[in-house]
C-alpha cells in the first residue's frame, strides 16, 4: 500500500521543490515579452539565449567553469584520499584536531578567502588563470570532499583490503578491484559535491578570477536588469549540476 | 500434546499472522510459555523466529491473532507498554550513556531517581559479572561484556517476559557457555517467564525446559527437548534435530521391512515412516543388517558413518574407537525400542516446501 | 565496539605513515587558507594607496568598528545566520524524521535543491517573489515582501531552501538501522515515544545537526551574492558591507573591506567552534 | 543656494579654460602609427558592466569587428559593478605590479575614476592624444571634468549620459515638467510616484537633481519630505534599486520611471520590458555626465587599449551608438567638429525614435563626487526616517 502511494508523493514533492521553481526559469528564458499581470508571456522567443551567447562570452565562461570545477575537484580528491584514509582511524584527539583544522575554510566567507588570496595570486601570476581560480576554489572544495570521503574508509573496507592483501593482491589491483568498488558511492558523492561547490563559487572567483569571468560572474549582472537573459544563463548554469547529479546518483545506485 | 489453555501469568500466542514487508512470515503461530518457565524457540534461518519475537514485544504489527501476557491482552499495546524485555542478537547499547545508565534505562523511563538507578545498576552489574563497570563508556566494552550489559538492562526492567533473540551468537565461542549458564541461572533465580530464540538445536536442547520448533512460520512441535530429539512429530522435525534416518515403508501385521529385516512397528498397518537417531544405531557384528560404510567423518566427539545396503541408507554415530574404515562391511543392529514411528509423516512433505520461503530478517 | 577496535588498531600502528598521508592536505590548506587570512590581514592594516597614513596601522579596524553601518551589518548578519540555521535545522529534523522510513526515491527527491547553486535559487526567488513576479501575478498581491525585504526574509528563504536538504542528508546518515535498533531496544524497555525521541534519537542526531547548522550559519555570515540579489538596501550583510566599502571608496575602502571580512570569518569560526563544543559537552 | 550653483558654474568655466590652455599636444601621425603597430595582435581586456544586453551587443557587433580590422581583439570582461575592475587594479598595485596587469580598459566615471586618479592608478596624458579626440569638445565642462574632477587626459569619453524620465502615454496625458508640478501631480495622484532609495545610483542622482534644481540641500530635502506621503505605499517603502522601480513602472504600479541612461526607454521597449506607448520627458533641465574609458597604468596592452578607446570616438561608431536601433545613447562628439554629413547623422539619430529626446535642454552639471556621501546621509536622516 505504502509502495503504491509513494511514486505520487515523490512526484508531488519533486514538482513542489524543484520542477515548479525551475519551470519559471524555463518560461522566463523563452519569454521575450512577459508584462505584468499576465501569467504567461505575451511573446515567446530566443532573445534571452541570443543575448546570453553574444560573442561566445557565455560559452567560454561555461567551459572555464567546467574546467576549473574539474581541476579543483580532482585536486581535492587526490589530496583528500590519503588524508581521509589517515583520518578514518588513528588517535581520536589528533583526528578531531586535524578534521577541525581542515574544515575551517568551510566557515570563512569565500569573498574573504578570495580577497586575501588575490594579492598573492597576482604576484605569482595565478590570478585570472584556470589553475589559479581552481586553487582558490580548492580552499573550500577540499574540506567538503574530505568530510564526505572519511566515512567511506570504514573498518569494513579496511577488512576487505586486508583480505585482498592476504590473497596476494598487489596494491594496484587492490585499489582497482577492492577499494574503488567499495568506496564508489562515497567517492561519487564527494566528486559531485566538490564539482558543485566549485561550479557555484562567486566570491572567490570574483576576487582572483575577475578577468576570467566564469558563469556566476557572467550571470549576476543580468539578474536584476534583464530577467530574460538571466533565466537563459541560469539554465546553462544549472545544466551541468543536474547532469552531475544524475551521473552520481546512478553511480551510487550501481554501487548499492 | 496437551490441551491449550492460556497460561496463568505466562505468555499465550494464538493464531499470529504477520507479514513484514508484505509477504507472510508468521502463518498462524500458537505458542505458550507458562509463567516462570523457559521455552526455547528453535528453527532454521528464515523460519520466522525473530518476527515472532518482534510481534510479541510489539515491534512488529500482527495482522491476525492474539497475544496474552501476565493475564492481559497485549497485542494492541504499543511496545513500551507490553512489559517485555528483549536481549537482541547485537547489544544495542546507547553509546552516549555510560554502562550504568544503560542498565538502568528502564528505570529512567519509569522516572526513577538517579541514586536509585545507580544502585540498581550496580547490583545488576555485579550479578552479570561486571562489577565496577557502571562508569565505563558503553562502546568501549567487548562484545561479550556488552551482551552482559544488555542482559542486565533487560533484567532491570523486571519484565513480565524476557525475550532473548540469539543472544549468544555474537559472542566469542569460548565465552558462550559462560553466558548461557549465566542466563539460565538468573532466569531460574528470578522465575522469569522466558522465551529464548536460537537456530542451534544443541543450544535449544541445553537451554530449554521446553522447546518449540518453528518452521516456515508455524510452530510444528513443542515439547521437552528429549522428546523433540527422540519422538519427532514429522520427518522435517526429525531432520532438523539431526536424524537423517527417516525411513519409509509399508507396515503389515505390525511389522515393517527395513533392508530385508522385519522390525515391529506400533500402530495401524499401511504406509508408515519411522526414524531412529544415528547415535542409537549400533555396530554389531552379529546384527541382522549388513551394510557398507560409504563415508566415515570424524566430528570431534563422534564419527559419523554413512551406511548403505540393499534399499536402505542409514546414518550412524559411533565412538571413534569403534569406527570402521570407509568401504568396510559392518553388521548393524537397530535397538527396537529406539525405533519411533513418526505420527504425522504426510503433514509436511519432506523437502521442497522451503523453496518458497526465503530467509528474512536477522533470525 | 567498532570504534574501540579501530582505536586499538590505530594504536598498534606507527603514526608516521598517517601523518605522511595527512601532510599534503594539511600543507595545501595551510598555504591556501593561511595565506588567504594573512593576505586579508595584511590588507586590513596596510596603508591605503590613495594617501592618508603611510605606515601600517589599525585605522581600518578602528574605522570599521566606529561605523554604525558596520555594526548594523554585523548584527544583521548574525541575526540572519542564527535564524537561517535554526529554521533549517528545525525543518530538517522534521523532514528527516518523516523521510527516514521512506524509500530512496523520496530521499533523493528531497535532496535535489542541494545541487542548485545559491545564485540560481536567488534568481528563482526573484522570479517568484519579486514585485510583479509569478506569485503576485497569480495571487494579486503578496502579504509580505520577500525580495529586498528589510527583514532579510529573502536571504533566509534562499538559505533554508538550499541548505535544509543538506541537513536532511546529514541527519538521515545517522538515522539508519543502528539508530532504529537502539530505538526498538529502548521501546521494549518501556521508553515512551517522546522518551525515545529525547534519549535515543536526539543524542544521535544532535552532533551532526549542530555541525550542519553551524556550517549553514557560517554560509549566511559570509553571504555575498544572495544578499546582493535579494538583500535589503540597508543594512548590508558583512560581505556586502565589504563590497560596498570598496564601492564607495575603491581605495580607502579596501582596508575596511578586509577588516569586515575578517570579522565575518572570526564570527563564523567562533560560531562553529561554539557549536562543536556545545555538541561535545552535551555528550558528557 | 543660488550661490552654490553659481560657484559650480564658475568652477566649471574656469576648469574648462584651464584644460583648454594646458591641453596636450595633438598626436603626431608617426606617433599613432607606432601605437597601431604595437597594438597589432594584442587582446584588450575591457572590463565593463555586463548586465546591459544592448551595450554588450554594441561591443560585440561593432567595436570588436572594427578593432579586429586593426588586428586588435576586444575581450569583454563583464562585471556587475565597475568597482570590481578598480578593485583588481588596486590589488595589482598592492602586489607591486607595474605592468602586465589584467585590466586594459575600464568603462568608468565618477568616484571610481576620481579615487584611482588620486592614487595614480591610471595611465596619464593619453586621452587627448588619440587621433579621434579631435572630434571631442574638450573645452566642455561635461567632458573635461568628471563629477567636477579634471580628467587631465587620463580617461577618454565614449558615451553621453543624461538623467531623463519616462511615462506611459497610454496612461498619463501630460507629465509634470518641473518639480513643483511633480509635487502637485503627486498630491492629485497619491501613490503613483516613487524613486529608488539612495545609495542606489539612480535614486541618488534624482536626489542630486532635486537639490540642484531647487537650489540647495535644505530646500531639496524639504521638497522630498513634502513629496514623501504622496509616494508609492505612502512613502513607507522605497524601491531599493532602479531595477525595482523599472519593474513597478513596467507593471503599471507607478506612473513614472527615471534613468541616467538617456536611451533607457528605447532599450526597455526593445527588451520587451516596457510597452511601446512609453515616452521620455524631462523635469527641469537634465543632469548630464559622461561615460569614459580609462587605461590602468599597469595595463598589459596599453597600445591596444588606446586603439579601442580611439575607435570608440570614431564618428561612424559614434553614429551607430547614437542610432536608436543599436543603443541610442547621446554621442560625445561635437557635431561642429565633424564633417557636415556625419554631424547630421548624429543630430538626427535621436529624432528617429519616439523613445529619445532630441533636445536635452540646458545641461545641469554634476555635483562633486565628494558630496555624494554627505547628501545620502542627510537624505537618510531627514527623508527616509
Amino acid at each position: 500500500m505504502v509502495e503504491r502511494r509513494l511514486p505520487r508523493t515523490v512526484g508531488t514533492v519533486a514538482v513542489l521543490l524543484f520542477a515548479a521553481p525551475l519551470a519559471v526559469l524555463v518560461v522566463q528564458a523563452f519569454a521575450e515579452v512577459w508584462r505584468y499581470p499576465a501569467l504567461l508571456p505575451q511573446r515567446w522567443g530566443l532573445r534571452g539565449f541570443e543575448v546570453a551567447f553574444e560573442g561566445d562570452q557565455a560559452l567560454q565562461a561555461t567551459l572555464d567553469s567546467f574546467e576549473v570545477a574539474l581541476i579543483s575537484t580532482a585536486a581535492a580528491i587526490l589530496l583528500a584520499w590519503p588524508a581521509a584514509r589517515a583520518l578514518a582511524r588513528g588517535p581520536a584527539r589528533l583526528r578531531t584536531a586535524a578534521i577541525v583544522f581542515l574544515a575551517l575554510p568551510l566557515l570563512v566567507p569565500p569573498l574573504a578567502t578570495g580577497t586575501g588570496l588575490a594579492e598573492w595570486f597576482i604576484r605569482l601570476g595565478l590570478a585570472d588563470t584556470r589553475v589559479g581560480v581552481a586553487l582558490a576554489h580548492l580552499t573550500v572544495v577540499l574540506p567538503y570532499v574530505l568530510l564526505v570521503l572519511i566515512p567511506g574508509f570504514n573498518p569494513r573496507l579496511r577488512e576487505l583490503e586486508e583480505m585482498a592483501a592476504s590473497l596476494g593482491m598487489g596494491p594496484v589491483r587492490r585499489l582497482v578491484s577492492v577499494t574503488l568498488p567499495g568506496i564508489r558511492a562515497v567517492l561519487a558523492a564527494a566528486a559531485l559535491l566538490g564539482f558543485l561547490v566549485s561550479w557555484s563559487q562567486y566570491g572567490s572567483s570574483l576576487a582572483v578570477g575577475g578577468g576570467l569571468p566564469m558563469l556566476p560572474l557572467t550571470l549576476l549582472p543580468f539578474v536584476g536588469s534583464d530577467p530574460n537573459v538571466a533565466a537563459a544563463l541560469s539554465l546553462l548554469f544549472l545544466a551541468p549540476a543536474v547532469l552531475a547529479l544524475l551521473l552520481a546518483s546512478r553511480a551510487a545506485r550501481e554501487a548499492l | 500434546m496437551e490441551a491449550r489453555s492460556a497460561p496463568l501469568g505466562g505468555l499465550g500466542c494464538r493464531g499470529l499472522v504477520a507479514a513484514p514487508g508484505g509477504s507472510p512470515v508468521l502463518r498462524g503461530v500458537d505458542l505458550d510459555v507458562p509463567a516462570g518457565t523457559r521455552t526455547v524457540l528453535v528453527g532454521p534461518s528464515g523460519a520466522g523466529k525473530t518476527t515472532l519475537l518482534r510481534a510479541i514485544c510489539g515491534l512488529q504489527a500482527i495482522e491476525a491473532g492474539s497475544i496474552e501476557l501476565g493475564g492481559r491482552r497485549i497485542d494492541r499495546l504499543p511496545a513500551y507498554r507490553r512489559r517485555c524485555a528483549v536481549v537482541f542478537q547485537e547489544p544495542r547499547l546507547l553509546p552516549h550513556l555510560d554502562v550504568g545508565e544503560n542498565v538502568a534505562f528502564a528505570l529512567r523511563a519509569a522516572g526513577a531517581r538517579r541514586a536509585e538507578r545507580r544502585a540498581r545498576a550496580r547490583a545488576l552489574l555485579t550479578e552479570v559479572g561486571l562489577d565496577g563497570f557502571e562508569r565505563r563508556a558503553a562502546d568501549r566494552l567487548s562484545g561479550g561484556e556488552q551482551q552482559r550489559v544488555s542482559l542486565a538492562r533487560a533484567l532491570c526492567a523486571e519484565p513480565d517476559i524476557l525475550l532473548l533473540d540469539e543472544p549468544i551468537s555474537a559472542v566469542d565461542a569460548n565465552r558462550r557457555e559462560e553466558l548461557r549458564e549465566l542466563i539460565a541461572r538468573l532466569q531460574g533465580e528470578r522465575g522469569l517467564t522466558t522465551l529464548f530464540v536460537t537456530h542451534d538445536r544443541a543450544e535449544a536442547a541445553q537451554m530449554g525446559e521446553r522447546v518449540a520448533l518453528m518452521l516456515e512460520g508455524r510452530i510444528v512441535q513443542e515439547d521437552e527437548p528429549a522428546a523433540l530429539f527422540q519422538r519427532p512429530a514429522s520427518p522435517v522435525v526429525a531432520r532438523f534435530f539431526g536424524s537423517a534416518n527417516v525411513l519409509r515403508g509399508q507396515v503389515r501385521d505390525g511389522r515393517m521391512s527395513l533392508g530385508g529385516v522385519e522390525v515391529p512397528v506400533p500402530g495401524p498397518d499401511g504406509e508408515a515412516c519411522v526414524t531412529i537417531r544415528p547415535e542409537r544405531v549400533r555396530l554389531d557384528p552379529a546384527g541382522p543388517l549388513e551394510l557398507r560404510v560409504g563415508e566415515a567423518a570424524y566430528t570431534g566427539t563422534w564419527v559419523r558413518l554413512r551406511l548403505r545396503g540393499e534399499g536402505l541408507g542409514l546414518e550412524a554415530m559411533v565412538p571413534p574407537s569403534q569406527a570402521p574404515a570407509a568401504g568396510e562391511l559392518v553388521g548393524v543392529a537397530l535397538p527396537l525400542e529406539e525405533i519411533w514411528r513418526i505420527p504425522d509423516f504426510e503433514a509436511v512433505p519432506e523437502e521442497g516446501r522451503r523453496a518458497g520461503v526465503r530467509p528474512r530478517g536477522g533470525s | 565496539m567498532r570504534s574501540a577496535a579501530a582505536t586499538a588498531r590505530g594504536a598498534t600502528r606507527r603514526v608516521p605513515p598517517d601523518l605522511l598521508r595527512l601532510a599534503p592536505a594539511l600543507l595545501v590548506t595551510t598555504l591556501l587558507f593561511g595565506g588567504a587570512l594573512l593576505g586579508a590581514l595584511k590588507q586590513s592594516v596596510e596603508p591605503p594607496l590613495g594617501g592618508g597614513p603611510s605606515t601600517w596601522s589599525l585605522a581600518s579596524w578602528r574605522a570599521v568598528f566606529a561605523d554604525p553601518t558596520f555594526l548594523d551589518a554585523l548584527w544583521f548578519s548574525i541575526r540572519l545566520a542564527v535564524i537561517s540555521s535554526l529554521a533549517a535545522a528545525l525543518i530538517a529534523l522534521v523532514l528527516a524524521t518523516l523521510l527516514r522510513s521512506r524509500g530512496p526515491a523520496l530521499k533523493t527527491t528531497f535532496s535535489l535543491p542541494v545541487t542548485v547553486p545559491h545564485l540560481i535559487v536567488a534568481v528563482l526567488a526573484v522570479a517568484w517573489l519579486a514585485p510583479g513576479g509569478i506569485a503576485e501575478r497569480a495571487l494579486g498581491s503578496l502579504p509580505i515582501g520577500v525580495v529586498h525585504a528589510q527583514s532579510g526574509l529573502g536571504i533566509v528563504l534562499v538559505y533554508v531552501y538550499k541548505e535544509t536538504p543538506f541537513l536532511v542528508l546529514l541527519l538521515l546518515s545517522v538515522m539508519g538501522r543502528t539508530l532504529r535498533r537502539r530505538e526498538e531496544a529502548s521501546a521494549v524497555l518501556g521508553a515512551s515515544p517522546s522518551q525515545v525521541l529525547r534519549w535515543v534519537v536526539w543524542p544521535a542526531v544532535r552532533r551532526p545537526l549542530a555541525v550542519g547548522s553551524m556550517i549553514v550559519g557560517a554560509f549566511v555570515l559570509g553571504a555575498f551574492e544572495v544578499p546582493l540579489v535579494l538583500g535589503p538596501n540597508y543594512p548590508p550583510t558583512l560581505a556586502t558591507y565589504a563590497y560596498q566599502a570598496t564601492q564607495t571608496s575603491p581605495l580607502s575602502g579596501q582596508g575596511k573591506a578586509a577588516a569586515s571580512l575578517l570579522v565575518a570569518a572570526a564570527a563564523a569560526i567562533a560560531l562553529g567552534l561554539a557549536a562543536l563544543a556545545l555538541a561535545r559537552t552535551e555528550d558528557g | 543656494m543660488r550661490s552654490l550653483v553659481a560657484s559650480i558654474a564658475l568652477a566649471v568655466v574656469l576648469a574648462g579654460c584651464g584644460t583648454a590652455t594646458s591641453s596636450a599636444p595633438s598626436p603626431t601621425a608617426s606617433n599613432w602609427s607606432q601605437v597601431l603597430a604595437e597594438a597589432k595582435g594584442q587582446t584588450v581586456n575591457w572590463w565593463l558592466y555586463g548586465g546591459d544586453a544592448a551595450t554588450n551587443a554594441f561591443v560585440e557587433d561593432y567595436v570588436a569587428p572594427a578593432a579586429a580590422k586593426l588586428g586588435v581583439t576586444v575581450k569583454r570582461v563583464p562585471v556587475s559593478d565597475t568597482v570590481d575592475a578598480v578593485d583588481r587594479v588596486v590589488a595589482e598595485r598592492r602586489a607591486g605590479e607595474t605592468s602586465g596587469g589584467a585590466v586594459d580598459l575600464i568603462w568608468i566615471n565618477g568616484e571610481n575614476f576620481v579615487e584611482g586618479k588620486e592614487a595614480g592608478l591610471w595611465l596619464r596624458n593619453w586621452a587627448q592624444k588619440l587621433p579621434n579626440s579631435r572630434y571631442v569638445d574638450w573645452s566642455s565642462p561635461i567632458i573635461n571634468r568628471d563629477f567636477q574632477v579634471p580628467v587631465e587626459g587620463q580617461e577618454s569619453p565614449w558615451q553621453g549620459a543624461a538623467f531623463i524620465y519616462g511615462y506611459d502615454s497610454a496612461a498619463v496625458a501630460s507629465p509634470p515638467r518641473s518639480f513643483p508640478a511633480l509635487l502637485a501631480w503627486a498630491k492629485a495622484h497619491p501613490g503613483r510616484f516613487t524613486y529608488p532609495a539612495p545609495p542606489d545610483f539612480t535614486g541618488a542622482a534624482f536626489v542630486r537633481q532635486v537639490i540642484q534644481r531647487l537650489g540647495g540641500v535644505a530646500k531639496g530635502l524639504r521638497f522630498l519630505r513634502e513629496l514623501k506621503p504622496y509616494q508609492f505605499e505612502g512613502g513607507t517603502q522605497f524601491p531599493t534599486s532602479i531595477d525595482e522601480l523599472d519593474q513597478l513602472f513596467a507593471n503599471g504600479q507607478v506612473d513614472f520611471d527615471m534613468s541616467y541612461n538617456a536611451s533607457f526607454l528605447n532599450l526597455g521597449v526593445k527588451k520587451g520590458e516596457f510597452p511601446p506607448t512609453v515616452r521620455p520627458f524631462l523635469i527641469g533641465g537634465a543632469l548630464e555626465n559622461t561615460s569614459y574609458v580609462t587605461i590602468p597604468a599597469d595595463a598589459a596592452h596599453v597600445a591596444g587599449a588606446e586603439v579601442v578607446a580611439n575607435l570608440l570616438l570614431d564618428p561612424r561608431l559614434q553614429a551607430k551608438m547614437a542610432d536608436p536601433a543599436v543603443l541610442g545613447t547621446p554621442s560625445v562628439l561635437d557635431p561642429a567638429r565633424l564633417p557636415a554629413a556625419r554631424a547630421a547623422a548624429l543630430r538626427g539619430a535621436a529624432s528617429r525614435s519616439p523613445y529619445l529626446l532630441t533636445d536635452l535642454g540646458r545641461p545641469l552639471g554634476e555635483l562633486p563626487a565628494t558630496r555624494d556621501v554627505p547628501i545620502e546621509e542627510a537624505w537618510k536622516r531627514e527623508v527616509l526616517r
